[in-house]
């Protein structure tokens, strides 16, 4: 049994148009200690997914079915109130925006003591500010910078910080959207691995979301492929690194460029990401797979598992 | 390729480029940023020119000088050997057909207000070449060329209704459009996912064979120019460190920054934890004297006497794979 | 913080607080002070500066002149001076013999007082006095009580203009004028010289004026008429004193008058207010002439209107009637002539009253008439075959060239909405009859450079406020040795005929003489119409009768020296 | 010391402005018809009476030494006496000016902090009936003409129930009373008060109201108040201490804005009160050819003016910890 | 290949993509409660505009400046004869609200439409040329912003006599381009940073082209938004000026109307004359304003984010 189980869940969004369907029948779990990564290429629904697991979708998106079950409870059921004390406290999570995830008008220090003592109001201020100053020397910003305002750090400093805010509580759940786009790739570098150490230090489990694979390779014991809003292939590193089975998968990983591995072939019909205003019952990809055929497009597919850990969205790999 | 003997198109002599940054708002003083510090590299006909460096390192810079955008401080830059480096705007006009510019970011280098049409004919209206019909005509081309079919479905679209890899197709086209000799890639494919940027490599790639361009690609990834480039250069907050074939650099680079940026590429390393940042200083070192190496409080291997005193020179450690420091070869 | 019910309580009480400042001190009253609205402040309390009104409105209270006029007969009647003076035609001057009077302070009003007063208007040559007095020669004290004027010439208007003027305390104004003579600008030195506590020897002096609030004069208890008998009535003052409120709207003067906050307005009530006011029983409306002209004037130096039979026509035009029962709703004296009806000694039927008492029609066919004598054509006349009136188009002079296009300027709507509405309708009546007129409002100063100073204009519409009872004034509008750059024959006319005759009449000292020029010289305007006069309004004042009585009326209405002087409380 | 270079600077641009406002003044004033002597004296003056005075007020002289004159004049404090009241205008204006100085500044905080407050409320109830309330409420309340509005109030206040005082500032009877005190002088012009700042509240609270909520509106889209949410912070909090503080910026910006547009309104109010303020006073002095005072007036309220934008930018520096000198 | 193109680019006009953009618009617009107010006020004081030429038509007493009722000698309330009643020479008050409709617009449109091509020009020539240029147009901008437009107006109408309308419109239209013109230098800094303009440049663009093809477009809407809020003030100006007294005599314009009642003192006795000049003023100012914020809505979001807002 896992920490997380997100099961069947679908999400829509109500627009100017009508009802976008964001995420479709989506279902994981996440161990405890263990790391998910979900990765797809921008508007797949993963940031939406992060958000609906602390019931922070924006006013317009609902959740239209599933449920995500967190330690065994349903988080759709809880009451305003007690979903407010679980945030952060259980589940906490490293925005994608690292850059606007920090209040400006407030200073970093106090931003982080906020979130304790939202959760632990009897918290001496003498406790408080040693624990702040603890979580800057895990994430490796210097003491001395503790008082600044955002706008006074760099860009990895400020992820770092956003880092520490969200391990304040010691949460036993974080989820990390994209927690290093925009960064340079040295830096990045430095912040996974960090993030990494963390983990596994204090035993959290994680959820990493990105468009990169090499992210969430770098990081994640497990790893869900999203496309359109569907899980289209799911499982350890492992097999899904090693043997992708969804076409898509394997157009991604065939995209990695690597030093000294072999030149990529992705294949190129110009076609992109299809309609999530009014999606064709069958496979999303279909329009952009190589080895799409009709009933592709027409039939609803069904998820196969291939392995001990290992589902694919497919019904060319059934 | 065969680039070395085919003749120089573009060559940077010693280029430097500073920018004035107001500090705050009250404040009318400005600090003085120096976005290229003396870069001087050349590119050959046919080839694909990689530069790489972090963001920030002055990399696009050097590609709004050549495309005349800004104009360096000192320094000259040569396009088929006749200096272009103080041309004034109108003289420089006519070259504008000859050295255009791909932008980074698809979702901003396409004027919301106009269609896909308009935007790639814009060019040649500016260049008075030929009437409608004829630019109709080479619209179509240019889009069939980088992939966007049927062109004329394209035709009234509005950036807004296309995605970014169809955008940054007609960023493509539009810079293809007048034939030029020369295009600054400026990471084309940044904003965009894995899938997509092979496309768009693959599409620069064949627009190299087709259409017989030049192309300066700027990106901040080793693997990308690896991918693509037959020569590249690297380049640390505004100082060129390191310039040779593209293998070699990859393969054997020279220089403690390009061997920072290697270990910092993600290889699926599934629990791999081998040698890292050899070349990085956990801790940062005092900056170093103004004639120092730039790389000097990063380095592991810097040598308080020699490197922060001295800016280290271009020592060519194999033929044609050049780098600036001592501790190099 | 404060919790919220306690902030609740906090503010209820505040707020009643300030409702009952409103209503608890607007009925205490203690004093018996006389409460006036004005309807702005005075701007000066520097007699030789003050030009506007409202100052006067003070004034006149403070400074008192050597004769005055009884509100009955509007005769000129002693009033510092002792008697009437005594006119010595052998060698042209008057003799002056003053009351017992003090000046407030307590010292007593003497000749060299009045001496001072003349000289110092004479020295500083101050605007707006010095023509009444630079034909007095020179003023000998005779003793302290006695005076005595010497005049250049004889001078009618001796007595009803000089000798009315206020007179200050030499004490007062000695040092001043002396620091004046020293400065650069002497003139600009006095007038700006600001009185904080005029001396004065009225029945009222200054107690406090508290500048954008109020001003209040008490008793002067040196006052010299204080139970004398004079015109008939014995004077007072008989109230404490008069408070003087600013109303820069006539809404809140009239809403103050009916709470009660003031006891009289001083101001020509609007018509809009007088339905109201007429049902209240505690509200007294007195109606009174005015000795004011309301006139439509013309340039007579170029054309059209050097024309005398186009300005007749013009007249014949203007519908007098309507614009005194519309615009001004009926409160408004028809003018037939210069000097308004009022002026019952001197006001002259003249022998044609262009257009009284006609229709609109037969307005339009009488000056058609007159105009198509004078040689004038149209392209469509006013006048069709079966002779009705129609509307006109394109009148053209008796050379056949087309009218151009004129305006006629009047002072703008925020200054007198009547006029500007009257010149718009007058604009209309002169189209209908092919007249290409315009009427346009002007900012007053401007209006009154286009006219005096450059002199640039085809017509325009001004009034006089106070014109004197006196109408030497007709003399100085019309004389053509007035017709200069800022000078007051603003239409320009020229009758070598009425200069003689007004030149007469000035040194015409016989009254029953002088009647008959200033007759003839109505006559002759009226004929040459420089200037058409189209209306005198009513004086139409408010006060309430709970508190005082005894108001007095006369020409230009109850807010005379006679009603302050006789105002008593009604003791309850 | 960073701070002292930016107040010198903007002093200096300060100056400069109000030194073209002042050449700016002095040549409408001397270009435009209207003679300022006739309209001193009144239609009574004679010929020679006008050329005195015309002399006497320097009038004569060429334009290039009136202006010397006027611009020295200016720098020793000395705008000349006015016209109209022949009193030093320096004086009239300082006379003037705290009773426009109380109502303007009481109306510009009581509408930003209750336009802030309920703007604040509003968005976060967007959609919510109380919201659609407020907003209405405010887009109606700040698009009626305010001089209508004045009159209405007028009407209903002062007309019809009595409550208030229609004009001026204070009532005379309270102030010669010689037994009342202060705090009775403070409520009487309080109570004088209430209607032209009911009037200036109404009118310009909406718009605070308004902006405040779009930008409230735009903050909560902020990525920070995500964290925020993420943080499960109570909503009262996220609503005061994140958004508000920050969505407040645009409205200082605002503020400073149409600061010259209110004191249209101001003068306004004033007029139709009667409240002797500067406004007023510039009202009476432009239809009365009183050059000095309206010139004097007028150059008031553009100091004003630019002097408030300057303390609205520090303001907003103070309020915003991304500037720092 | 050919044929197919020709005809499918016959089918999709070169300018479809306006027509499709407006209805898109439309759409947006459609769904604003608000939006839809503003535009039915509109709509019927659009309607009293048009129709205030038509009572002098009927009946010559009908002319809202000159005609009065032979019968009628003070102000009355509403009759048969006169809808809303008679001011107090017996002028139909009706008939003066539809002429005041008619100066409202020509007041509130022209005024507006010149300051915000003013301001649009200034702004982008300023934003876009930045330098001296900048500097000098930006404190010109300043300078007119410190200064209060009805004070000023009322100044200048003091000084040069009545002004007639056409006057008070070109003064109110050169004091409020300043508001704009920030708005849209701002605009144009963002855009100038925008790598499209860098794009036009390496394309080989002048500045001209670049300022009008490329800039142009793209501030326009937002151009068109301030109209909306410059409509208001335009129309709120001239009607205070004529509330003073300062307005033009010869036009009726509802300004003139209040100032009329208040004047003459029937303020507070005829509310029918009182009340309608007030309510249209207040109501064309909300619709105006309602429009404005509604087409706020429909704009590109990203526009909205810079400068003033209203």
């Amino acid at each position: 049994m896992g920490l997380l189980a997100v099961e069947g869940l679908s999400i829509g969004y109500h627009t100017e148009k009508g009802l976008l369907h964001a995420v479709e029948d989506v279902s994981f779990t996440v161990k405890r200690g263990r790391s998910l990564g979900l990765v797809g290429e921008s508007g797949c629904g993963k940031t939406t997914l992060g958000l609906a697991i602390l019931r922070l979708l924006p006013e317009n998106g609902t959740i239209l079915k599933g449920r995500i079950l967190f330690d065994g409870a349903d988080l759709l059921e809880k009451s305003d109130e007690a979903m407010r004390r679980i945030r952060w406290k259980e589940i906490s999570m490293i925005f994608q925006a690292a850059m606007n995830a920090l209040n400006p008008v407030h200073r970093v220090k106090d931003q982080i003591a906020e979130a304790i003592l939202t959760h632990e109001p009897e918290t001496p201020r003498e406790t408080v500010r040693s624990r702040v100053e603890a979580l800057f020397d895990q994430v490796g910003i210097p003491r001395s910078r503790m008082g600044d305002f955002p706008h006074q750090y760099s860009g990895g400093m400020k992820q770092r910080a956003v880092i520490a805010m969200a391990l304040a509580l010691r949460p036993r759940l974080i989820i990390a959207d994209e927690p290093t786009t925009a960064l340079d790739v040295i830096v990045q570098d430095q912040i996974l691995r960090q993030t990494r150490r963390i983990q596994e230090a204090f035993d959290i489990s994680m959820i990493v979301i990105s468009h990169d694979i090499a992210v969430v390779a770098e990081v994640c014991h497990d790893i869900g492929v999203l496309y359109a809003g569907q899980l289209v292939e799911y499982g350890d590193r492992e097999s899904v690194l090693q043997s992708p089975m969804h076409p898509y998968s394997r157009m991604l990983l065939g995209a990695f460029l690597t030093v000294g591995g072999k030149p990529p072939r992705v294949p190129d019909n110009g076609n992109d990401s299809p309609d999530l205003m009014d999606p064709a019952p069958g496979c999303r990809f279909h329009d952009r797979c190589p080895m799409a055929e009709d009933p592709c497009r027409q039939t609803p597919v069904a998820s196969v598992t291939v392995g001990r850990t290992h589902r694919v969205l497919c019904r060319r790999v059934a | 390729m065969d680039s070395k003997t085919s003749p120089e198109i573009l060559r940077l002599s010693e280029v430097t480029k500073t920018f004035r940054q107001s500090r705050s708002f009250f404040s009318g003083t400005k600090k003085i940023v120096t976005a290229l510090n003396r870069v001087s590299f050349h590119i050959h006909k046919g080839e694909i020119f990689g530069l790489i460096g972090e963001s920030g390192s002055g990399k696009s810079t050097a590609g709004r000088l050549i495309v005349h955008l800004d104009r360096p401080d000192s320094g000259k830059i040569y396009l088929n050997q006749k200096e272009i480096t103080r041309l004034p705007g109108r003289a420089f006009r006519p070259l504008r057909s000859r050295v255009q510019m791909i932008f980074q970011d698809p979702y901003q280098s396409l004027n919301p207000q106009l269609s896909v049409f308009e935007a790639v004919e814009e060019p040649l209206v500016v260049h008075g070449k030929g009437k409608r019909a004829r630019r109709e005509d080479r619209v179509v081309e240019i889009l069939d060329a980088v992939r966007l079919r049927p062109p004329e479905r394209f035709f009234y679209r509005f950036p807004h209704q296309l995605s970014g890899g169809q955008r940054q197709r007609v960023a493509i086209a539009r810079a293809m459009v007048l034939n030029p000799e020369l295009v600054v890639a400026d990471e084309p494919t940044s904003m965009l996912d894995a899938s997509i940027s092979i496309q768009i490599f693959d599409i620069l790639l064949r627009l190299r064979e087709d259409l017989d361009v030049t192309f300066l690609f700027i990106s901040h990834s080793l693997a990308a120019a690896h991918y693509l480039c037959d020569r590249i250069g690297v380049i640390f907050r505004g100082h060129l460190v390191e310039t040779g074939e593209g293998k070699a650099v990859i393969t054997r680079p020279g220089h403690p920054y390009t061997q920072a940026l290697m270990d910092a590429l993600p290889r699926f390393a599934c629990g791999e934890k081998g040698r890292r940042y050899n070349a990085l200083l956990n801790t940062r070192r005092k900056p170093p004297a103004p004639s120092g190496c730039p790389f000097y409080p990063r380095c592991a291997k810097g040598k308080a006497s020699l490197c922060s005193a001295h800016a280290p020179p271009f020592k060519e450690i194999e033929a044609g794979h050049q780098v600036a420091c001592f501790l190099a070869g | 913080m404060i919790p919220k019910k306690k902030k609740a309580v906090f503010f209820t009480v505040f707020f009643l607080g300030c409702l009952w400042t409103g209503v608890g001190f607007g009925a205490s009253k203690r004093a018996a002070y006389l409460k006036v609205g004005l309807f702005a402040e005075p701007k000066t309390l520097n007699i030789w500066l003050a030009s506007d009104r409202w100052s006067f409105s003070v004034l006149s209270k403070i400074y008192q002149g050597l004769v005055t006029r009884d509100p009955e007969t509007l005769e000129l009647i002693p009033w510092l001076a002792e008697t009437l003076p005594v006119y010595d035609p052998q060698t042209l001057s008057y003799t002056v013999t003053l009351r017992d009077a003090e000046w407030s302070d307590g010292s007593p009003v003497t000749a060299e007082d009045v001496a001072f007063t003349g000289n110092l208007i004479k020295e500083f040559k101050i605007p707006r006095h010095y023509w009444r007095w630079n034909f007095v020669k020179a003023i000998q004290v005779k003793d302290a009580k006695t005076v005595r004027f010497v005049l250049e010439k004889p001078m009618a208007i001796f007595l009803s203009r000089t000798l009315t003027t206020p007179i200050v305390s030499k004490k007062e104004w000695e040092a001043v004028a002396q620091r004046a003579r020293k400065a650069g600008k002497p003139l600009t030195a006095l007038m700006n010289h600001k009185i904080k506590n005029p001396i004065g020897n009225g029945p009222f002096v200054l107690k406090t004026w508290k500048q954008g609030a109020y001003l209040l004069l008490t008793k002067n208890p040196h006052f010299f008429g204080k139970g004398l008998k004079i015109a008939g009535h014995v004077l007072g003052p008989h109230v404490d004193g008069v408070l003087f409120k600013f109303y820069g709207t006539s809404d809140a003067a009239i809403l103050a008058l009916k709470k009660g906050d003031i006891d009289m307005y001083w101001w020509s009530v609007q018509a809009g207010y007088l339905g109201d006011l007429k049902k209240n029983p505690k509200i007294t409306l007195f109606r009174n002439e005015r000795s004011a002209m309301y006139y439509m004037g013309f340039n007579l130096r170029k054309p059209p209107f050097n024309d005398v039979a186009l300005r007749q026509a013009v007249a014949t035009l203007i519908d007098k009637d309507f614009i005194i029962t519309r615009i001004l709703q009926g409160d408004g004296e028809r003018m037939d002539s210069v000097v308004p009806k009022g002026n019952k000694f001197y006001y002259c039927r003249p022998d044609t009253l262009w257009g009284a008492g006609l229709s609109r029609e037969q307005r339009v066919k009488a000056a058609y008439k007159r105009l198509v004598e004078a040689g004038y054509s149209w392209k469509v006349p006013p006048v069709d075959e079966s002779g009705k009136g129609v509307r006109a188009k394109e009148i053209r002079l008796p050379g056949g060239a087309p009218m151009g296009p004129f305006t006629i300027l009047t002072p703008p709507a925020d200054y007198d909405p009547l006029r500007a509405m009257s010149g718009t309708i007058i604009q209309e009546w002169l189209r209908a009859f092919g007249m290409p007129a315009s009427a346009k409002p002007m900012a007053f100063g401007s209006l009154l450079d286009q006219v005096k100073v450059r002199r640039d204009f085809d017509a325009f519409i001004l009034a006089y406020g106070k014109l004197s009872l006196d109408p030497d004034w007709i003399r100085a509008f019309f004389h053509s040795k007035n017709d200069k750059v800022r000078g007051r024959n603003m239409s320009g006319y020229h009758n070598p005929e009425f200069d003689r005759i007004a030149d007469l009449s000035a040194a015409t000292m016989d009254k029953k003489a002088r009647r008959k020029l200033i007759c003839d010289m109505q006559k002759i305007l009226m004929k040459d119409l420089p200037y058409i006069p189209l209306y005198t309004p009513k004086m139409i004042e408010a006060v309430r009768n709970d508190r005082f009585s005894g108001w007095v009326n006369t020409l230009e209405g109850i807010g005379n020296i006679w009603s302050f002087c006789l105002v008593k409380p009604i003791r309850p | 010391m960073e701070l002292w270079r930016y107040l010198w600077r903007r002093f200096i641009q300060i100056g400069i402005t109000f030194f073209v406002i002042l050449t700016i003044l002095f040549v409408l004033f001397r270009i435009a018809p209207g003679d300022p002597v006739t309209r001193m004296i009144g239609p009574e003056m004679t010929t020679e009476d006008a050329v005195r005075l015309i002399s006497q007020l320097g009038l004569d002289r060429p334009l290039w030494i009136q202006y010397l004159y006027y611009v020295r004049n200016f720098f020793t404090g000395n705008f000349g006496y006015s016209f109209h009241y022949g009193q030093p205008v320096i004086e009239i204006i300082w006379d003037r000016l705290p009773n426009t100085v109380l109502l303007f500044t009481s109306s510009v905080i009581l509408s930003a902090v209750v336009g802030v407050f309920l703007g604040k409320i509003a968005a976060w109830r967007k959609g919510k009936r109380s919201d659609t309330l407020m907003t209405l409420g405010a887009l109606v309340t700040h698009t009626v003409f305010l001089p209508w509005m004045a009159l209405i109030l007028i009407w209903i206040f002062a007309y019809r129930f009595g409550w208030f005082p229609i004009n001026g500032m204070i009532s005379e009877e309270i102030w010669l009373d010689p037994s009342a005190g202060l705090w009775i002088k403070a409520l009487d012009v309080f109570h004088h008060m209430v209607l032209p700042l009911l009037t200036l509240f109404l009118i310009y609270f909406g718009s605070y109201l308004l902006i405040m909520r779009s930008a409230m509106l735009e903050t909560l889209k902020e990525d920070y108040i995500l964290t925020a949410r993420a943080k499960g912070l109570k909503e009262k909090v996220i609503r005061n201490h994140h958004a508000a503080p920050n969505a407040a910026l645009p409205v200082v910006t605002s503020v400073g804005l149409s600061l010259a547009f209110s004191i249209n309104g101001g003068a306004l109010t004033e007029t139709v009160f009667s409240w002797p303020g500067i406004g007023r006073e510039l009202v009476f002095s432009v239809s009365n050819n009183d050059y000095p005072l309206a010139q004097a007036a007028f150059l008031l309220i553009s100091a004003v003016v630019l002097v408030s934008n300057l303390v609205v930018d520090l303001l907003y520096a103070y309020l915003d910890p991304r500037i720092r000198y | 290949m050919a044929d197919g193109f020709k005809t499918r680019k016959k089918a999709l006009s070169r300018h479809g993509h306006w027509i499709e953009r407006w209805k898109e618009g439309w759409a947006i617009y459609k769904k604003n409660l608000l939006g839809r107010i503003g535009l039915a006020l509109l709509s019927i004081f659009t309607l009293m505009a048009l129709a205030s030429f038509i009572p002098p038509l009927i009946d010559p007493m009908y002319g809202p400046m000159s005609g009065v009722d032979p019968a009628i000698t003070a102000s009355t309330g509403p009759s048969a004869r006169h809808w809303l009643g008679t001011d107090f020479m017996g002028r139909d008050l009706f008939s003066q609200l539809l002429a005041g409709a008619r100066v409202a617009f020509t007041v509130g449109i022209t005024s507006a439409f010149v300051s915000i091509v003013l301001g649009t020009l200034i702004g982008m020539v300023a934003g876009y040329l930045g330098g001296w240029t900048d500097v000098f147009l930006m404190r010109a901008a300043d300078l007119i912003m410190v200064m209060p437009t009805l004070l000023v107006v009322l100044i200048l109408a003091a000084l040069f006599g009545q002004l007639n309308i056409w006057s008070i419109i070109l003064i109110i239209a050169l004091f409020r381009w300043p508001g704009v013109s920030r708005v849209i230098r701002a605009q144009t800094l963002t855009l100038k940073e925008r790598p499209f303009i860098d794009a036009a440049r390496v394309a080989g663009a002048s500045h001209v082209r670049i300022i009008f093809r490329h800039i142009m477009p793209n501030v326009l809407p937002l151009s068109f938004l301030y109209m909306t809020f410059r409509v208001t003030a335009a129309i709120n100006i001239e009607a205070a000026l004529a509330f003073l007294g300062f307005g033009d005599p010869g036009t009726v314009s509802w300004g003139m109307m209040l100032q009329w009642v208040w004047k003459t003192g029937h303020m507070f006795k005829a509310p029918y004359w009182l009340l309608p000049p007030g309510i249209c003023i207040s109501l064309i100012t909300l619709a105006f304003y309602l429009l404005g914020r509604a087409m706020d809505e429909v704009l590109d979001p990203r526009l909205r984010k810079e400068g003033e807002r209203y």
